[in-house]
């Protein structure tokens, strides 16, 4: 890649149809990157789930909106997902103990355990930038990432 | 994701196919909760053919479950592939739900 | 999608390593457009040469550009390819024939089995923008796209 | 894509898994042209395991193929897929290989 760093960004609308699509940019990245398959999986869904809260949170289900995802190949595996959507709290955000056993709460701790990091960007004015990102460990293989 | 409905001998089998996602699972979710409100029982869900499940789909399950419970009635998830029993795992309802033939040691990885 | 129309947009270096991803992306669109297996695995090739020649011939082999691939789904399955490379010269695009065998110029013939319109747009004034356009058939299983 | 390299009595065997596209292809133009700088022949291409290839990829065994030709060498491809195989004959080059174990009526469709 020369001086420029390895990054592709995808921008489709917020319609959970598209989710399909962000798995597969994901899984594709994540190859690209060198990444072995069960990490695959784990930021794949993480991903998944992130984008699906956008457009329940951010978008209160409004299919029309556009959602913007870019990867960031580096020492980590980056992911930027931004909206303009509502603001969300992020103090807010978390998910609920998995011994409670009802729907819902899982999502936060699917994206938690595939990503070292998950932060929002205080610096952006409308709408939301979600950070994320999972550092190079020695091997991604070796890494347990599972609770 | 497809959903197929049989009948055998009283039991109701729901085979799904392809992804469950927040796309997929309300579809998912009409046909589970229109075979809860008419308390049938039991319910075998044959997850053989599903390639994927997020937490959409899990929290279809849980609804499920729950409905059954108040009636007494019996889910049974049957064929689970070791990907996506990660995610029951992971998520500890492993214990929670009747699960018939997957490997149960991909919860101790 | 309410109003808006269908989209979706990808940016990748032109860099042969995203090919993959160009194509992954490509195939995910065909699904989410309801094309049949068959069909997506042509336009997947279609759009994968004619990135490759973007590569190839506008950039020159060098890989610290970019190219924008614009996915829009209406009543035809329709490509806009950007890059801001060199200048194609439309009349001198063409395959050579077939039964002349040697390597190359294999890719535009399988660009225009896949696609109906194959029009780069004058108005661009750097680089290039080709618009790729699949019209949907009564059924995209029974159109017989191949020679 | 991986190629993997074998002997097989005086036969050079090159077994090729994945995609076979502009990325790849120039790792399997080096090991291909390798062996026929050393005029070796027969050498047998595997494609039991492709699962795409390009112009890039035909352009590569064309080259091959015509190197070959130079010193009367034998190359034989076997065990290419129906998606791959069809790629084959839409280039008109199902009759200028040595194909074998494929089903060549994916040409006639
Ligand atoms: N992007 C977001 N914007 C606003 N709130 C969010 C966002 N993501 C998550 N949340 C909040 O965090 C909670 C936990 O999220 P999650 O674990 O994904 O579970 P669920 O969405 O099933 O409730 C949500 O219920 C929501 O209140
Ligand atoms: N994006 C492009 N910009 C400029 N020239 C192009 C472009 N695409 C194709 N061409 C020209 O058209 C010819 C045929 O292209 P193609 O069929 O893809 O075969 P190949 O690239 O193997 O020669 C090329 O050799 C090139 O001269």
């Amino acid at each position: 890649m020369g001086g420029m760093k390895d990054s592709a960004v995808i921008a489709v609308p917020s319609n959970p149809k598209y989710l399909s699509l962000i798995r597969a940019v994901t899984a594709t990245m994540g190859e690209i990157y060198g990444m072995a398959g069960p990490v695959i999986e784990d930021v794949k869904l993480a991903v998944d789930e992130a984008c699906s809260n956008v457009m329940k949170y951010a978008y209160r289900g409004d299919t029309s909106k556009r959602i913007i995802i870019r990867f960031v190949l580096k020492k980590g595996f980056e992911v930027i997902i931004e909206d303009n959507g509502i603001k969300a709290q992020p103090e807010l955000i978390e998910g609920r103990s998995l011994s409670d056993v009802r729907p819902g709460g899982l999502g936060i701790h699917l994206i938690k355990r595939a990503f070292d990091v998950f932060a929002f960007d205080e610096k952006k004015k409308r709408g939301n930038r979600l950070r994320l990102i999972r550092h190079r460990g020695e091997s991604d293989e070796d890494r347990d990432s599972r609770q | 994701m497809k959903i197929e409905i049989a009948d055998s001998k009283g039991m109701k089998i729901l085979s799904i196919s392809g992804d469950i996602d927040m796309h997929t699972s309300p579809d998912l979710r009409r046909e589970l909760m229109g075979l809860v409100h008419k308390k049938m029982t039991p319910i075998l869900v044959d997850f053989g053919s599903v390639t994927y499940i997020d937490s959409s789909g899990i929290a279809t399950f849980v609804e499920g479950l729950k409905g059954m419970m108040a009636y007494g009635g019996k889910l049974k998830l049957v064929g689970i592939p070791p990907k996506v029993m990660e995610i029951f795992c992971f998520a500890k309802l492993d214990r929670v739900f009747e699960i018939h033939g997957s490997e149960e040691d991909v919860c101790n990885r």
